[in-house]
């Protein structure tokens, strides 16, 4: 029924190409979140599917039947817009009823629809209202309302709660999901918001300068992403990263080194350029390494800025090096050669960090990603391949 | 009852959307094609069928002495003796005559056509601002202002020419007093093309101001206070905002308004009379209502091509914003 | 004007409008003050014709001496005797169908022109648009034989074997032999006028209308239209006047005589006599002519309203 | 003036009656003050001895004459059947004769009805019915012989004078005789003044009264000088556009051109005078300043105000004024009708004096209108048994006490024939002269070109922008040049 | 220089009040941000610092100099606007040196500043291009860029990076927080993100349905939210409100009692009415009682549904009451009776947690809050008066 499939769909502007060799197959029912960094492609991408810009190449179909020139009113679907296009001379309720109007509902469904939908996103008072007398959000659950009411078999929705805050944004969540299961509607849906992509989706696909770089459940991508573009780009703080070389045994980085079985990680080649990937939330003071299975050995670093944040706080670390010699230099020149010897990390609110303070730090092994750096494809998602992944890891805590 | 009402209403709805539908298929270029359909056949019957059949006509003798339209065919012959001045005594005054600038049609119209359209230009622009405020009573300043869009130009001429008629008008007395006119502004050259011309702005800047105001309205307001926080004046507001997003709906005021005034005929009839100031278009009814058909479609033609030079400066300006957008 | 964001709190960086600001303690005053002055120059300068007119009418027809601001006597059964001369709202009547007729079907058919030439992209554009806007060029006089010929019914349309001549049909006197020509030669203006507005609607709305589910057309008709309300009330305000107002062709086209379709000008023309013209019936009768367009200007500039695309979007 | 009695009447009436030519519409093409009584009109009509058969109906026309003949002009063109009388004016039958655009009534009228044209009917009016000699000129050069060129033989008559108008000085008695002047015993009304003595006498009245206007008449640049006003003073000076009377209809490019002669530059001086006086560096000795700047602006309707309204002493006015003033002085409290005097138009050289035949005197321009028939028309014989029953006297008596219209019957010129009519009987002597001294304007299918280019030139010398003989000799040259444009 | 105050200060509408009776005290330099749900009257607020709205009543002061009425320009500030309104026929160079140009800067500054600005927000590229060929994230960075140029007393910006994704928006924070220091100008920003919030700004000024709730440092909101709304308004996901009364030494509640020393807390009398609050990361499972120093009793509940995040879980918890005695229905009313016998808990990653499990759970004492059931207002912020807050909890932890 729903189900959307796009077969190498390029769509070139006059001096970039928006979207390029485009392939997704998204199943009926599926709720799919497209990813990626501003200016990816993924409104494009949307409109494609909706039929509001018909491809320069290939062809998009939608369940079963190839849609690519038809017009959107012959595709059944309904669109959140990204800059939420509210009918400016209609009010609340016609506007939400537009789509319903055009198909002859009769009027008591079509005020049974508005209402609910009204009531699902906290409008109910302002059904009489003229777009510009609503604010930022109430605008934009506006647009939502006018996409739900229509029940259609595909959902397109481009960043549909940017503009809510973030209560009504939990809330709208998990609206939606009961309505994606209730309706058993496909959903695609645009975000750059990391728990929405995160909570909602059956699949994430990541794109990047019009291109797909990986399609997969939120946790696949999250723990392992295909490239590094993947990597850097799922995850808030972002995960960190450190170009190194592999020596036998050895990955060795200008911050640190980190020891591996060879025999366990055959990908790893001795003399390849690598970059090595750790999410913050791995990187934990060295006074916690007991409480983790397998801890790399201790990284001298220097705390620089700390950014609480209520539940945790990001720690900005230097990394002194093995030798350690010049740490002021090191701070001085932090921000311009971030990223090499730059260290994010996480801890419990909780902790007693200061600011420039001497520490040691440890590495989960266990989450250390190692990326091609040529290529940046993903070489391997762990560099202790012998343990079993996942379950493991409570009870090696509880060992501590 | 109410049922079969339904029904009814859906089948003529449907009827409605069935082509609405069809187009759907078509390309986009298809598309524009099937809109423009009843534009072309309401164009082409009512508008480029009787050009090309004056045209036809434009290439003929004039038939003073028979019951036809006109004569034998001499192909351009009446276009030779037009601008060569030869036809000058059929057509009442010199067509293009830079001795008497004030006599020859041609230099009349265009000196009327800039001086005009200027100050309605300008004039309507004001009007248009003004209208575009929101204050209370704006429903019949509205009214007011573009109300003289609506006079006819018979009655535009007669207000005028009852105003300057000596014995029934005050008009040349008060501006005498002012030491402007002659005592016979009527029939004196200059003095009927400013009365021309003050009619006319009087009427038609009220079609620039409701071109320009509807353009004006179409401004989004949120530009407005990006400009303000930006630290535009009033000023700087017009001249980066309000000035370059009516500029398409001016060009189209102007261009159509300058188009209009070239073929300047009524107001003039009416007041000071094509002999006090002859203008393009007074040639082609003079020579029109004297039975010169012929003559009378070549002037036509000449005239168009001379208001098409004339357009052409907008056009080149059209085409402008068209790449710049 | 209190909901009216800072306007009135507004004026230029000009000297005089600084001192002005001084000396007024609130500086919105002087910018009003300077506001009304220019509104009421406008409105003395259109209206003081009007007024002229109106002293004409008052003025019994045979006082027509040195009329000056004020009518000689006061004569208001002008505006009776106007219409036992002549059946004027006859006239007005005929205008009014055939002025509203036209318009109609101009908007209509500028509105799909003006979608084509402002939203979409196809060959040929420009020159169509530059042979419409040279219709335009030409004095009324160059068309009007031919269409005179063709509305009494003088042109072969074309000839079939089978069935014979078809000839052009003998229109004169009815309205169709004025609405048809009519609706070509105003349709340029419009074309143009719609053209500009349309093309300023962002693409996003009619894209949603057209995600919701509506057709190109339903899109232009429910989104597009109403959203250049300005623009089509201002294209429909200049194709009523200009109809209304029209006689180089409607005086071929009737008799004019006000039960034969004559417009509303072949009445005025008509209470003219051979030497002499009663010019106060005449003044009487267009004041009383331009009613029905100060109604339709009424309603129409209540479309021309500001911020119709305000809270649309967010771009 | 004897034989104008019923009998006449009866027998061209009995004559149309008898032929009973079948019934049918007739669709007569009238101004409003016609189509106002068509009811009155009708039954006159067959009161005059016309079949009940036909059935007249009427076709309100403007009272424009130039919009009145455009739209004649397109309906013959295009071949319309209806109307099928044509009400047209004098000053442009010709040119649809011409074109041979109308049914010869020569052919279709009685032999009665024709005789009694000729015998009891101004020659003026006639004359501007007729089919002209030759329309074209025959040495031209580079158009064929002009003769074939339309247009019936010469002499044969397409339209039937249905109303006639000359223009006469139409004065304040009162004044005059106030100022010491004795126009009665001076038989004003019948016997012309010259020019001069006209001049004196208005000066003298208008200094002597507390009116605002001397002099009025219609001088601005428009057809009415060059057809009407102009072309009386040239002729009372004994002027011709074209070389006197017998070419006024053409032939067209085959005539000479006059205007360049010594009376047309007096007629000029003297207007030139009578507005700006002694001054004026082309003024003849001896006329006095008698007109206001204004005439230079006016045309009928803004000359007339001032005088029906008392603040004129003299206007040359066209018959119908007589009837508005004569009016206007009734209401005014102050006046009445008896203050109203009517001369002919003065003249300054005499019919002998003239260079031309028919040309001096006094001389009134003819104004004007036919009734005409349709040649599309499917009545044309319904159509012609109207327009004789409109000669019938009795429809022609109708027309003048009812419609308040002169016609073209001298009959009823005559205070004896027709009653002492309010307010037209005092003026009907001097009416009678007028149009017995009628001047046509010299109506071709070039008249319009023509006569445009006469009323810019003239207006431009009378207002002092050009001398005479620069503006005539100019003129002369694009007169020329029209006549030789066919 | 660039301090802002606004007194009173109230903006009504047909049928609603914006901003109601708003008193802010904004010093220079400073970086406010305000934060609410959606339609509090915040974009309100804002347009009245700016001049585009008159309040309705009050005074706003700029730099010392009552402003209220005075037009827009003559307040040295810039904006972002939250509907981003570039100008259409301005290409991205000229909308964003437009407030330049205004000023007749010199073409090389306004270049140099326009390039500048223009690789903070990575648009270098796109300089040329018209509004209308941009995706929504570039056009947001335009609408940034277009006031940054500007270098005002004061910014004002309203949502400024709600199209971005994650990463830009965090190298956009840190560079709003350059600016910030670099120009030394005050920031009046409006989010919905938190993390925005928390990690920007100087103070938050929470608002609701235009009222001034709190303003304060964001850890101090976080921490000692002043009522209700603002504990509930604050921090993702929301703080679990549990109703319950006062007794003598305890707060009871349908699901758990918590003791306390009356001593301590003479806020809590007996018999008052309370709402207890208790943020996620505060709710511990009881093998973790450990950990804290003053965990509360353990309190019986069932795992409901599990939200895995990536860096945590949330893990939402059906309390089973005191007498446990039927669990299922407790159940199936957990949905409709929600807030009152539900409980919200993060736990890490790595926890081995299920659905549909019955566990334990403890709550931090020093971390639960007290309101008035009432009011709304805070009683108090810990039930533990006697240790010193803050600095010694690490401590704390680390004797366990
Ligand atoms: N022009 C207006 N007419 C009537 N009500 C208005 C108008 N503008 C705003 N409002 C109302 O005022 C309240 C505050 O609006 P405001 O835009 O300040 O909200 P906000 O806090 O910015 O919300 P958001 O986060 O959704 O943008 C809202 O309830 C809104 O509906
Ligand atoms: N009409 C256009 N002409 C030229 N380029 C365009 C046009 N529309 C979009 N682009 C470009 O295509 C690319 C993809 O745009 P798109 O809107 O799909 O991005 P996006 O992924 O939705 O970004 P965002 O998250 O910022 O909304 C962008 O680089 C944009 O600048
Ligand atoms: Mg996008
Ligand atoms: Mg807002």
């Amino acid at each position: 029924m729903g189900n959307v499939t796009l077969e190498h769909v390029t769509k070139r502007y006059a001096d970039v190409t928006a979207v390029d060799d485009m392939n997704l197959d998204i199943a009926d029912g599926e709720f799919v979140t497209l990813v990626g960094p501003s200016g990816c492609g993924k409104s494009t991408t949307l409109e494609t599917m909706a039929g509001l810009t018909i491809p320069s190449e290939g062809t998009i179909t939608i369940a079963g039947e190839d849609v690519t020139t038809r017009p959107p009113k012959d595709r059944d679907i309904a669109m959140v817009f990204q800059n939420i296009a509210l009918f400016p001379h209609m009010d609340v309720h016609d506007n939400m009823s537009f789509g319903l109007r055009l198909r002859d509902f009769d009027k008591a469904e079509i005020d049974r629809r508005v209402e609910r939908a009204a009531e699902i996103l906290q409008i109910e008072a302002l059904v009489d209202r003229m777009p510009d007398e609503l604010s930022g959000g109430q605008r934009q659950r506006v647009a939502i309302g006018r996409a739900i009411v229509r029940e259609p078999a595909v959902f397109l929705m481009d960043e549909p709660l940017a503009n809510l805050d973030a209560k009504l944004r939990v809330h709208m969540r998990t609206e939606l999901q009961r309505l994606h299961k209730e309706l058993d509607t496909t959903i695609i849906y645009v975000t750059h918001d990391q728990a929405e992509a995160m909570t909602m989706s059956d699949r994430i696909a990541v794109m990047n300068e019009g291109h797909l770089q990986q399609i997969a459940p939120p946790l696949v991508c999250y723990d392992q992403p295909a490239n590094l573009f993947v990597a850097g780009f799922i995850g808030s703080p972002s995960m960190n990263f450190v170009e190194g070389t592999v020596e036998s045994g050895e990955i060795v980085t200008p911050g640190f080194d980190v020891a591996f079985d060879p025999g366990q990680v055959p990908e790893l080649a001795p003399g390849d350029d690598v970059t090595v990937g750790v999410r913050p939330e791995d990187v934990y003071p060295a006074e916690k390494a007991g409480e983790l299975a397998n801890p790399t050995r201790p990284i001298r670093a220097r705390t620089d800025v700390l950014e609480p944040m209520g539940d945790e706080i990001f720690v900005y670390l230097v990394l002194r090096g093995e030798d350690a010699s010049d740490s002021e230099a090191a701070t001085t020149e932090a921000a311009s050669a971030r990223g090499s010897d730059e260290l994010l990390m996480s801890v419990e609110p909780d902790s007693d960090l200061a600011g420039d303070e001497d520490i040691e730090v440890v590495l989960d092994r266990r989450k250390i990603h190692v990326f091609d750096t040529g290529t940046g494809d993903a070489v391997c998602h762990d560099i202790l391949r012998s343990e079993a992944m996942g379950g493991g890891h409570p009870g090696a805590r509880e060992e501590t | 009852m109410a049922t079969s009402d339904e029904h009814g209403r859906g089948r003529v709805r449907s009827a409605a959307v069935a082509p609405a539908n069809w187009t759907e298929q078509l390309s986009e270029q298809g598309f524009a094609y099937v809109l423009l359909v009843p534009t072309l056949l309401l164009v082409s019957t009512m508008a480029l069928w009787p050009l090309a059949s004056t045209f036809e006509m434009s290439l003929r003798a004039d038939a003073l002495f028979s019951a036809e339209y006109v004569g034998e065919f001499v192909a351009f012959e009446n276009y030779a003796e037009l601008l060569t001045g030869e036809r000058n005594a059929v057509l009442g005054s010199p067509f293009l005559d830079f001795g008497q600038p004030f006599q020859s049609a041609l230099t009349v119209t265009l000196i009327y056509v800039a001086i005009a359209v200027t100050l309605e230009t300008i004039i309507g622009f004001g009007q248009a601002l003004v209208l575009d405020q929101s204050f209370r009573g704006r429903r019949w300043v509205r009214v007011a202002i573009l109300i003289p869009w609506a006079v006819p130009i018979a009655i535009q001429g007669l207000i005028f020419w009852l105003f300057f008629q000596p014995g029934i008008g005050v008009g040349t007395d008060v501006m005498q007093g002012l030491g402007v006119f002659s005592q016979n502004p009527l029939i004196n050259t200059t003095d009927t093309l400013i009365i021309v011309i003050v009619a006319d702005v009087w009427k038609t800047s009220a079609f620039m101001a409701l071109l320009i105001l509807a353009g004006l309205q179409s401004v989004d307001r949120s530009l407005y206070d990006v400009a303000k926080v930006a630290g535009a004046s009033k000023v700087q507001q017009f001249r980066y905002i309000t000035f370059p997003l009516v500029l398409p709906a001016l060009l189209v005021a102007l261009l159509f308004r300058t188009i209009q005034s070239m073929r300047v005929y009524g107001i003039i009839e009416t007041t000071g009379g094509c002999s006090t100031l002859p203008s393009l278009t007074c040639m082609v009814v003079s020579t029109f209502r004297a039975g010169r058909y012929a003559t009378s479609a070549a002037v036509a033609f000449i005239t168009a091509g001379i208001v098409a030079l004339v357009a052409l400066v907008y056009i080149v300006k059209f085409a402008d914003l068209e790449v710049g957008a | 004007m209190a909901s009216q964001p800072v306007e009135g709190g507004e004026s230029d960086d000009g000297p005089i409008a600084q001192r002005a600001q001084e000396a007024i303690r609130n500086p919105g005053d002087a910018y009003q003050f300077l506001f009304y002055v220019v509104t009421a120059f406008f409105l003395v300068t259109t209206l003081f014709p009007f007024y002229w007119l109106l002293v004409l009418a008052l003025t019994p027809g045979d006082r027509m001496t040195d009329v000056g601001l004020l009518p000689n006597g006061f004569n208001p059964a002008s505006f009776v005797e106007m219409f036992q001369r002549l059946p004027f709202h006859v006239y007005m009547f005929n205008s009014i169908v055939i002025a509203l007729t036209t318009t109609v079907i101009v908007l209509l058919v500028a509105s799909f022109a003006g979608y084509a030439f402002g939203r979409l992209q196809f060959r040929g554009k420009t020159a169509l648009l530059l042979v419409l806007l040279a219709i335009s060029y030409f004095p009324p006089a160059a068309f009007i034989i031919p269409l005179f010929q063709f509305f009494t019914g003088n042109v072969e349309i074309l000839t079939l074997p089978a069935v014979g001549t078809i000839e052009s049909p003998n229109w004169f006197n009815t309205p169709g032999a004025m609405v048809t020509p009519f609706s070509a030669l105003f349709l340029p203006l419009s074309i143009f006028i719609l053209t500009t507005f349309y093309s300023q609607i962002p693409d996003g709305l009619e894209d949603a209308a057209r995600v919701e589910g509506a057709t190109r057309i339903g899109a232009l008709f429910r989104v597009i239209i109403p959203l250049s309300a300005p623009g089509v009330a201002t294209a429909g305000v200049l194709t009523f006047i200009g109809v209304y107002n029209e006689f180089f062709i409607s005086f071929l086209m009737t008799d004019g005589q006000a039960q034969n379709w004559a417009p509303i000008v072949w009445g005025v023309v008509n209470y003219q006599g051979q030497y002499q013209a009663f010019y106060n019936l005449m003044a009487a009768a267009s004041i009383v002519g331009v009613l029905p367009v100060v109604i339709l200007v009424v309603i129409a500039q209540e479309r021309i309203v500001s911020g119709l695309t305000a809270g649309a979007l967010k771009e | 003036q004897d034989g104008a009695g019923p009998g006449a009447g009866t027998g061209t009436g009995d004559g149309t009656g008898g032929d009973g030519g079948g019934g049918g519409t007739v669709e007569m093409a009238m101004p409003s003050n016609v189509t106002d009584r068509a009811e009155d009109t009708r039954q006159a009509l067959y009161d005059a001895g016309l079949s009940e058969d036909i059935e007249v109906s009427f076709l309100s026309t403007s009272e424009i004459s130039g919009d009145v003949e455009a739209q004649y002009r397109s309906w013959l063109n295009a071949g319309r059947e209806t109307p099928d009388v044509f009400r047209m004016d004098s000053g442009w039958t010709i040119p649809f004769v011409v074109r041979d655009q109308l049914v010869n009534l020569s052919e279709r009228l009685s032999d009665d009805a024709l005789s009694m044209l000729d015998e009891h009917y101004f020659e003026a009016p006639l004359e501007s019915a007729r089919a002209p000699a030759q329309a074209v000129g025959g040495g031209g050069g580079d158009t064929d012989t002009g003769t074939g060129m339309g247009g019936g033989p010469r002499g044969e008559l397409y339209g039937v004078p249905w109303q006639v108008g000359f223009p006469t000085i139409q004065y304040r008695k009162d004044l005059v005789t106030d100022a010491g002047f004795d126009p009665e015993g001076e038989s004003w009304a019948t016997e012309p003044m010259t020019w001069q003595r006209f001049s004196e006498v208005i000066a003298e009245t208008h200094g002597n009264a507390d009116v605002e206007y001397g002099f009025n008449w219609q001088g601005t640049d428009y057809v009415g000088l060059s057809c009407c006003t102009f072309n009386e003073f040239m002729t009372t000076w004994g002027g011709a556009y074209f070389g006197g009377r017998d070419t006024l209809f053409g032939p067209v490019g085959d005539r000479p051109v006059t205007v360049d002669e010594e009376p047309v530059y007096q007629a000029l001086r003297m207007v030139r005078t009578l507005i700006h006086g002694s001054d004026d560096e082309q003024a003849l000795d001896g006329y006095q300043q008698i007109s206001p700047n204004a005439v230079l602006e006016w045309t009928e309707g803004p000359s007339l105000e001032p005088f029906t309204n008392g603040n004129a002493v003299a206007l040359r006015y066209w018959p119908s004024g007589i009837f508005e003033a004569a009016t206007a002085f009734e209401e005014s409290g102050d006046l009445s009708p008896d203050d109203l005097g009517t001369m002919p138009i003065p003249y300054a050289v005499s019919q002998d004096e003239s260079e031309y035949e028919g040309i001096g005197g006094t001389a009134s321009a003819l104004g004007g209108w036919h009734l005409t028939v349709n040649p599309n028309s499917q009545n044309v014989d319904a159509a012609v048994q109207v327009i004789e029953a409109t000669m019938e006297q009795s429809f022609r008596t109708f027309q003048f006490s009812e419609l308040g219209y002169l016609t073209g019957d001298q009959r009823l010129f005559d205070p004896e024939n027709v009653g002492d009519v309010d307010p037209w009987g005092p003026h009907l002597e001097t009416l009678q002269v007028a149009g017995e001294n009628a001047i046509p304007r010299p109506v071709t299918v070039v008249w319009p070109d023509q006569s445009s280019q006469i009323a810019s030139r003239v207006n431009g010398v009378i207002a002092q922008q050009q001398a005479p003989e620069e503006a005539m000799s100019a003129l002369a040259g694009s007169l020329e040049e029209i006549e030789q444009s066919v």
